[in-house]
């Protein structure tokens, strides 16, 4: 503040003693600011997020390298066109038989066929990273097979007439919202927001929610991004909510 | 400087201002911000539903006798949606709100989820859970004590109807047994049948091939509102609003139902005095000579005068209904202008393929016996019998070759004690059974005994019976009642024992023809769900009752259990029923010189009885004896009648949440009846719009709301048929009067059934 | 001089460090005006508690609504909008004269007079609008995510423009109310503060100017609500193009009427504090320039009700009988109510010098006026939700739960605090402190 | 917006619901609160505060007894496309948070219970009161929760709901198309829980755009007798669902604008 803002009536010694006092607040507050940007960055995402293991550790590589049909041999559709997800207990038990039938020696394997398969092959509770809200619907059938989508992964596919081609089946961008999650060998943990519930993977790792992947986020603007890129607009609510 | 207070306030401040300003610069605040409205948008309270496979299972609905097939649409092992089944002949696509709302019975608090014994006083809703074998085994312990101390007769059972496999092993059970006090829910569908038993020479049940009349006379019928099969009539009735249809649908009612609204048009006339106007357009088509000529005369009987053995001079049909019923006469008695009756009977006569209907509301009401030979006879005159768009016969659904019953002496002997209801006896004559006395015999010091058991299956006679007030005095007069059912009903309520039945989603069973329809369809239910709870199919507690017992009743029951039963019951129909959900067969449509099983192979306008009960002959003329509800018309001036549809749920299944939900306020308002008063009366009496009000007849009062409804004709109150349960849950039980509990038994001259629900009252502001 | 500084500076530190119900007097006397006379501590004390019960019924009310939902009002699907929306339209009217003096003072250069009125329109309109905020706040069913409606604004929802408009202008509010805080006796001592408070004095123009302009906006959209709603021809009103005419009618009679409570509110306190603390030159200024506003607005008004009664309503096949027969509540009274006795005489009587400079006349037509534009609002909100639209519909009538009449109280009491304690302690009325300082220097 | 999507194939989804045929049995009120998990309460005789997504209302000629006579009107929401079919309906172009918006694709009014706040002026905007308000957190008694269906997600305390045609049916049958590799809908593929349940068939649902369904050749040429209105047509809402009868007086009694007409007509004679 200005000399000749100051009233007349101040003597220097005042001024020392507001000077002080300024001085100490002052310092109180840059502390104050640095604490808060440490709660802020630091504590407050490990508190926000709580960390689970898969019941059982799953490893892609092996079985997508076991299987012909990729992606798709069990994370399959279903005859009315909705999307199985997660496969069953009974899915499985197709492979891993019982506990004289085993594939290999992974113990895991063993968790799994006497845990699940040999308990009247009850479901494993998986956590599913990529889990969407109730009042989200959302289509694998049109992210998988719709031609726009398809239309948009190789310019050079042509609307179908009538027939029903082969092969209309293409999990080349599975990855764009599931990341590479084909060619893990082993789970990794699942977080779980505590207020919300939501697995981590809907708001990103990062915690300023900035992403440098596609998958690494996957809230509802990303879905907008890429609906504004593939059908050049922002579509109805209704397309993706219930 | 000191550290005083305020210097330290000052840093506090700083650091809180410093601190505020940095969180500014982290995620935190927007973080939070975000995330609390995301949890208020995932509120742990609020249901997310399990996603998985979606399937459809077939089943046939039970709720009513409808018999409407049903597709169940399940998620992984739940059922989510009840549908009607696409191409079903009874109701192809089509569903009523009860049956759509029926998984709120399935997974609801009216399920009845282990067999219960009764722990607090009776009606009090204290119940202790047994099992099924203490629980079957009290039973027959029960029975067969009174069967040892030769007081079969006063264990009686009661049943809902009597057809079906299930039905009639209760009635099976109650022979073999020994009583004579069995007790089958009694419908206009029985007295139609009794009818046609006089006239026709045979007891089977009408079907009505409303699908191909042009020209529907309903006396009283709710077509749309529950009369027959829902779903079917509906389809019947839409046919008239089809553009270019020469169909049309006339409709006798004395209220503006929704029946008589959808009609082609409405005749207003005086509750009960149907029958009346029925011979009123005989009597039309007769003078004019409009009725068919070659039926009439060649396969009919006892139209003209006749002389009998004893050369005793008779009227035939034709001189008594000239006689008593022209349309002058006819217009006193129903109210109905003469002009109207006049061209009523000629455009039914000049019909291509008219057709009369018999049977007020639902039918659930058994109505007088000349009522329904009157309409019948209006049927007979204009030759609609076994003719397209007619009325055709079809056997009870009983026909199961079952071995005959071992009967011991014990039974044989306590078969002939007299049924406690007077039925069959001199007094009345021609009735097998009258549950509608039931609560009056039971209240009656002079009863000629006690009775000691009653088990009762999948009715409900404790809401649907008249007088209930008497009714439930009776029930709790019985030492033992068991009641064998789904849903804690009424009658359930006042049971000492439970025995809970699978629900038609989780078992199954036949569903016999329903009402009115056209052909002999039999329903099968499947189960689509593995049963939820503790519960047993009613048939299989039928047989091990039976079994628990021994001797010759376990011997009449030679299954092994009971789907042996239903195999060997249904029989070849089996493989029809499993694979299309039904069985179907087309009514006889023979020729009229075939078609009656008389003596004389004619059909009899006017039978005679012979029987040792009527010293002399008894001679059935249709004709119209009027009603006299109780009461004098100075203390109670209104008419009380009830009215029905499909909103309200009146038999032995009450309404579920849903269908309370879709009642209007002029049905319900928070927990109270609404009654219909004419405008003009209301006011007369001093009502007001919405307004409470104290409603009385000689049998009861209750407080009530009132709505003015021009449908209803002056100084007439109609009151919702189906609410003012006992049992059921807090969705239904207590909201609104039963019926049932404001109107008197009103006999029918002839055969001693409940002729109406009508009653005398009055109406004061509350 | 010095020494007086500076003793007062050491005071408080001695204050702070041992308050003592002695103490705290000397602090009460010290932290009031320079030489103006307030009631006793005790006095004041029983009147603040008083009203701090009847803001703590209403807060409890709040916070049942906020934790056990609306279930707690008796608004219903026919009444979306009921009792708080009419209260929080009806407050931001009243506290219209806040912007608009603000508007002439800064804006239009009135300095004179309305210097002596302005600081005080200010706290009522900061009353007002944080009421309307706490209101909207308690009226939305997920409060949770209130924040969606500056995120997910849609802009051609009036209500976005309503949430914009208010917030901003409720900062404004703020920043002109604290230089009047921080001219408090004691804080004003404190250089910097003193400092801050005199930059801010010279900066006020710039955010009268910005306040006054938000206003225009948002009491016009809160008009706007009610008039784009083009299925409800009660309260449809055609416009100019994105702008039904309520969104003008608002706006204009805000500015009407807003002064009227201005005065009303100095007239009730001066009655209360037995004191003039507004010269009556202010006053009838203010009177003067609401009159003509109410005049200019009321002919608006009933040029637009007779259009809409003509032409629009009818355009959609209403007559004016639909709107005021065949109902228990609403009748032609209430139009009457609002036009001729809530808006032509008040109008008469401030234009006319007579009306305006004779006591009892001046207070009758700023309480007219006062009402005239509550049933305004009135009607504009519950009217138009009573009104049956569908041909086989019914008239729908309600009446508020003791919640939502609770939560309604909540910020009159709050009011009341605010400005009993403003009033005590800082430097409301100029004019006040100017007659105490003047007889100071007599005695 | 329109723009945009004028590329693809424009549907637009509506009824026509034969008032003839319409017996007021309720089932397409059940079925709809059956389909879309709508919650409900022990008493529910507050219509005000009762949500029925689907409601049928009942019309009276208003005369004396024997003369009176009654029509029932089913009321699903209309999905207004507004005036000149812009898609500014009157609830969507109110609400501030974009909870509810106006498909170009569909023609069908969407209501997303998770933006929507609650503030509710979309409710004072529809003149059809087809939005209703969840003023209580829904509650089913013990046990069941068990039918809930997973294709629509229940409504919390605090938020607007309305029918919604059904759409989640149509998100089925699209994933059923896409996956044989087709990108329209046959006309059965997608139809409402109450057209399905409807015992009368009165009710007709199909693409108004698409002279191939039913709905747009009634909407074109109704049947033989029969007059076809809409609600409130007059105030510029353009509802999507039409409604037939061939009673004069139903008409008059459902629908304002004819009624001034007929007052007109009156004065004339």
């Amino acid at each position: 503040m200005s000399q000749s803002s100051l009233k007349p009536s101040e003597t220097p010694a005042d001024k020392n003693a507001y000077a002080g006092l300024w001085a100490v607040v002052l310092f109180a507050a840059a502390v104050g600011f640095y604490a808060s940007l440490l709660v802020g960055w630091i504590v407050f995402p490990k508190l926000l997020y709580s960390k689970q293991n898969q019941p059982i550790d799953f490893n892609h590589v092996v079985h997508v390298g076991a299987v012909d049909d990729s992606c798709q041999t069990c994370h399959y559709f279903r005859e009315d066109g909705s999307f199985a997800g997660m496969p069953a207990t009974a899915d499985c038990a197709g492979c891993h038989e019982s506990m004289d039938s085993l594939q290999g020696e992974n113990p895991q394997e063993k968790l799994f066929v006497q845990d699940y398969v040999e308990k009247d092959q009850k479901e494993v509770p998986w956590f599913i990273y990529s889990k969407q809200p109730p009042c989200v619907f959302f289509s694998h059938a049109a992210h998988v097979f719709s031609p726009k989508m398809r239309q948009f992964r190789d310019p050079e596919y042509q609307l179908p007439e009538e027939e029903v081609e082969e092969g209309a089946y293409d999990d080349t961008t599975c990855h764009v919202c599931h990341g590479f999650i084909g060619e893990s060998e082993h789970n990794r943990p699942y977080e779980e927001n505590r207020i919300t519930g939501y697995s981590r993977d809907i708001w990103g790792e990062n915690i300023a929610g900035i992403k440098k992947h596609t998958w690494e986020r996957m809230k509802m603007d990303d879905c907008a991004e890429c609906h504004e890129k593939v059908k050049g607009h922002k579509e109805a609510c209704f397309v993706c909510h219930k | 400087m000191k550290l005083d207070r305020r210097t330290f306030l000052s840093i506090g401040a700083g650091a809180a201002a410093g601190g505020a300003v940095g969180s500014l610069f982290t995620p935190l605040p927007w973080k939070l911000t975000d995330d609390l409205s995301i949890w208020s948008q995932n509120w742990p309270w609020t249901p997310d539903p399990a996603r998985g496979e979606v399937t459809f299972a077939p089943t046939t609905c039970e709720l009513c006798p409808g018999g409407c097939g049903v597709s169940v649409r399940k998620v992984k092992d739940r059922c989510v949606k009840i549908e009607g089944a696409d191409g079903n002949p009874v109701n192809d696509g089509g569903i009523c709100p009860l049956g759509s709302s029926g998984l709120q019975i399935l997974y609801g608090p009216t399920r009845i989820k282990t067999p219960l014994k009764r722990a607090g006083k009776r009606g009090e809703g204290k119940w202790k859970p047994v099992t099924w074998d203490e629980a079957l085994g009290e039973v027959a312990a029960k029975l067969s004590d009174l069967r040892q101390k030769k007081l079969a007769h006063t264990a009686a059972v009661y049943v809902n109807g009597g057809e079906g496999t299930v039905n009639n092993l209760f009635l099976r059970l109650a022979t073999v047994y020994g009583t004579p006090n069995v007790f089958v829910s009694r419908t206009a569908w029985d007295t139609y049948a009794d009818a046609l038993l006089h006239m026709q020479g045979e007891y089977a049940k009408p079907a009505f091939d409303l699908e191909n009349s042009d020209y529907i006379l309903s006396f009283g019928c709710g077509i749309i509102e529950g009369w027959g099969s829902p779903v079917r009539m509906i389809r019947v009735n839409a046919q008239v609003a089809e553009a270019g249809s020469g169909k049309t649908v006339v409709q006798i009612e004395p209220r503006l139902s929704n029946t008589a609204a959808k009609a082609g048009k409405w005749v207003a006339i005086k509750p009960g005095t149907e029958a009346a106007l029925a011979l009123g357009l005989c009597h039309v088509i007769i003078r004019e000579g409009l009725f068919n000529d070659e039926f009439v005369s060649t396969f009919s009987q006892n139209f003209e005068d006749w002389v009998d053995e004893v050369h005793t001079e008779h009227r035939g049909f034709k001189r008594a209904v000239l006689e008593d019923f022209p349309p002058s006469a006819v217009e006193k008695i129903t109210g109905v202008p003469r002009a109207q009756v006049a061209k009523l009977a000629r455009e039914f006569a000049a019909a291509k393929a008219p057709v009369a209907l018999f049977g007020t509301g639902k039918g659930e009401e058994a109505g007088t016996l000349y009522g329904a030979m009157a309409v019948h006879a209006l049927n007979a005159l204009m030759g609609r019998i076994n003719q397209a768009g007619g009325v055709f016969m079809l056997p009870p659904d009983a026909d199961f070759n079952w071995p005959a019953p071992a009967m011991d002496a014990l039974a044989q002997r306590s078969l002939r004690e007299n049924r406690i209801d007077g039925a069959g006896t001199d007094r009345f004559p021609l009735a097998s059974e009258l549950p509608s006395r039931l609560g009056e015999v039971l209240a009656d010091p002079k009863k000629p005994y006690p009775l000691h058991a009653l088990l009762v299956y999948a009715a409900d006679p404790a809401f649907t019976l008249p007088e209930t007030e008497k009714v439930l005095a009776g029930l709790s007069q019985i030492d033992f009642v068991v009641y064998c059912g789904s849903q804690m009903n009424d009658t359930a309520a006042m049971a000492d024992l439970v025995l809970p039945d699978h629900t038609c989603y989780e078992k199954w069973q036949d569903v016999p023809t329903p009402p009115g329809f056209a052909r002999r369809h039999i329903g099968l239910t499947r189960p689509v769900v593995k049963p939820l709870f503790s519960t047993m199919q009613a048939g299989e507690t039928a047989i091990r009752i039976a079994k628990a017992m021994g001797g010759p009743v376990a011997e009449s029951f030679p299954w092994s259990d009971y789907i042996q039963c239903l195999e060997e019951s249904m029989g070849a129909r089996l493989a029809d029923m499993k694979e299309n959900g039904f069985w179907e067969a087309e009514p006889d449509k023979g020729p009229w010189y075939t078609a009656f099983k008389t003596r004389t192979r004619k059909f009899d306008f006017a039978p005679r009885i012979i029987s040792p009960a009527f010293p002399d002959t008894k001679i059935l003329l249709p004709t119209y004896e009027a009603l006299t509800p109780a009461g004098s018309e100075s203390g109670f001036p209104l008419t009380l009648i009830p009215y029905e549809n499909l909103r309200l749920a009146a038999q032995n299944v009450g309404d579920t949440p849903f269908l309370v939900k879709t009642l209007p306020d002029s049905s319900l308002m928070n927990q109270e009846s609404v009654v219909e008063i004419n405008p003009a009366t209301g006011k007369a009496f001093g009502l007001r719009e919405g307004g409470a009000a104290i409603l009385s007849t000689p049998a009861g009062e209750t407080r009530v709301r009132v709505h003015f409804y021009p449908g209803v004709a002056k100084n007439t109150v109609a009151l919702p048929k189906g609410l003012g349960h006992i049992g059921y849950d807090d969705y239904l039980a207590g909201k609104g009067t039963n019926v049932n509990a404001l109107v008197g038994l009103l006999p029918d001259p002839v055969t001693g059934h409940n002729a109406a629900l009508i009653a005398r009252a009055r109406i004061v502001p509350a | 001089m010095e020494i007086a500084a500076k003793s007062a500076m050491d005071k408080i530190n001695a204050l702070f460090d041992s308050l003592t119900p002695k103490k705290l007097l000397e602090l009460d006397a010290m932290l009031q005006p320079k030489g103006v006379k307030r009631a006793p501590f005790w006095q004041w004390g029983l009147w603040m508690g008083f009203f701090t019960l009847v803001a703590l019924w209403g807060f409890y009310a709040a916070i049942l609504c906020w934790f056990k939902g609306l279930n707690q009002t008796n608004m219903n699907d026919y009444y979306g909008f009921a009792l708080w929306i009419w209260a929080d339209l009806a407050v931001i009217a009243l506290g219209g004269g806040a912007f608009f003096t603000g508007f002439l003072k800064y804006v239009i250069g009135k300095e004179m007079p309305l210097k002596y009125i302005v600081n005080y329109a200010v706290i009522i309109g900061f009353i007002c609008y944080s009421s309307a905020l706490l209101i909207l706040g308690m009226d939305v069913g997920q409060p949770l995510r209130g924040w969606f409606i500056f995120w997910h604004a849609n802009v051609h929802s009036m209500l976005t423009e309503v949430a914009f408009c208010l917030s901003c202008y409720f900062g404004v509010l703020c920043i002109e109310y604290l230089p009047n805080v921080l001219e408090n006796r004691q804080l004003d001592k404190i250089p910097f503060i003193h400092n801050l408070t005199h930059n801010f004095h010279s900066a006020m123009g710039i955010f009268a100017a910005t306040g006054a302009f938000l206003s225009f906006f948002h009491q016009g959209s809160l008009g706007g609500v009610a008039g784009v709603m083009f299925g409800r021809p009660f309260a449809f009103r055609e416009g100019v193009f994105i702008w039904p005419t309520t969104f003008f009618l608002f706006t204009w009679s805000a500015a009407a009427f807003g002064p009227c409570f201005t005065i009303m509110l100095t007239k009730l306190i001066e009655a209360i504090t037995r004191k003039k603390l507004v010269p009556d030159t202010a006053v009838r200024f203010l009177a003067k320039i609401s009159g003509w506003m109410i005049g200019t607005y009321i002919v608006a008004k009933i040029a637009d009700t007779l259009y809409w009664a003509f032409v629009t309503a009818p355009a959609a096949g209403w007559h004016l009988s639909d709107f005021y027969t065949g109902n228990a509540f609403y009748g032609y009274w209430i139009l009457a109510l609002e036009i001729v006795a809530g808006g032509i005489i008040p109008a008469g009587i401030l234009i006319s010098k007579k009306g305006r400079e004779t006591g009892w006349s001046l207070t009758l037509a700023v309480i007219l006026g006062v009402i005239g534009v509550s049933v305004n609002r009135w009607v504009m909100v519950l009217q138009v939700m009573a009104v049956p639209i569908m041909e086989f519909d019914q008239w729908a009538l309600y009446v508020p739960s003791w919640q939502e009449v609770a939560t309604t109280i909540l910020p009159v009491a709050y009011g009341v605090l605010l400005i009993s304690a403003s009033h005590r302690y800082l430097p409301l009325f100029p004019y006040e402190i100017e007659q105490a300082n003047a007889a100071e220097h007599h005695g | 917006m329109e723009a945009a999507e004028s590329h693809e194939k424009q549907k637009m989804y509506g009824m026509v619901i034969d008032l003839d045929k319409c017996t007021g049995c309720g089932a397409c009120m059940v079925a709809c609160m059956a389909e879309n998990n709508v919650p409900f309460r022990k008493d529910e005789t507050d219509k005000f505060k009762s949500i029925t997504w689907m409601r049928v209302y009942l019309l009276s000629n208003k005369k004396d007894y024997p003369y009176s006579d009654i029509c029932y009107l089913p009321r699903p929401c209309m999905h207004c496309s507004g005036r000149g079919g812009h898609g500014h309906s009157p609830c969507v172009s109110v609400c501030p948070a974009v909870a509810t918006d106006y498909s170009h694709a569909t023609g069908i009014v969407s209501q997303i219970y998770t933006r929507c706040f609650g503030c509710r002026y979309c409710m004072g905007a529809c003149p059809y009161h087809a939005r209703y308000f969840n003023w209580w957190d829904p509650k089913w008694p013990e046990g069941m929760k068990e039918y809930l269906s997973p294709d629509v997600s229940c409504r919390m305390r605090g938020v607007v709901e309305k029918c919604s045609f059904c759409f989640h049916r149509y998100q089925r049958a699209m994933d059923l198309a896409f996956t044989e590799q087709r990108t329209e809908l046959e006309e059965n593929e997608y139809q409402t829980s109450c057209t399905q349940a409807c015992p009368a068939n009165a009710i007709v649902f199909g693409d108004l755009n698409n002279e191939e369904h039913q709905v747009a050749q009634l909407v074109s040429e109704p049947p033989e007798g029969k007059k076809k209105f809409r609600l409130l047509e007059q105030l510029d809402t353009n509802p999507k669902v039409y409604y037939l009868t061939s009673k004069d007086w139903v008409l008059s009694a459902a629908n304002r604008s004819v009624k001034e007409e007929a007052k007109k007509a009156e004065s004339g004679h």
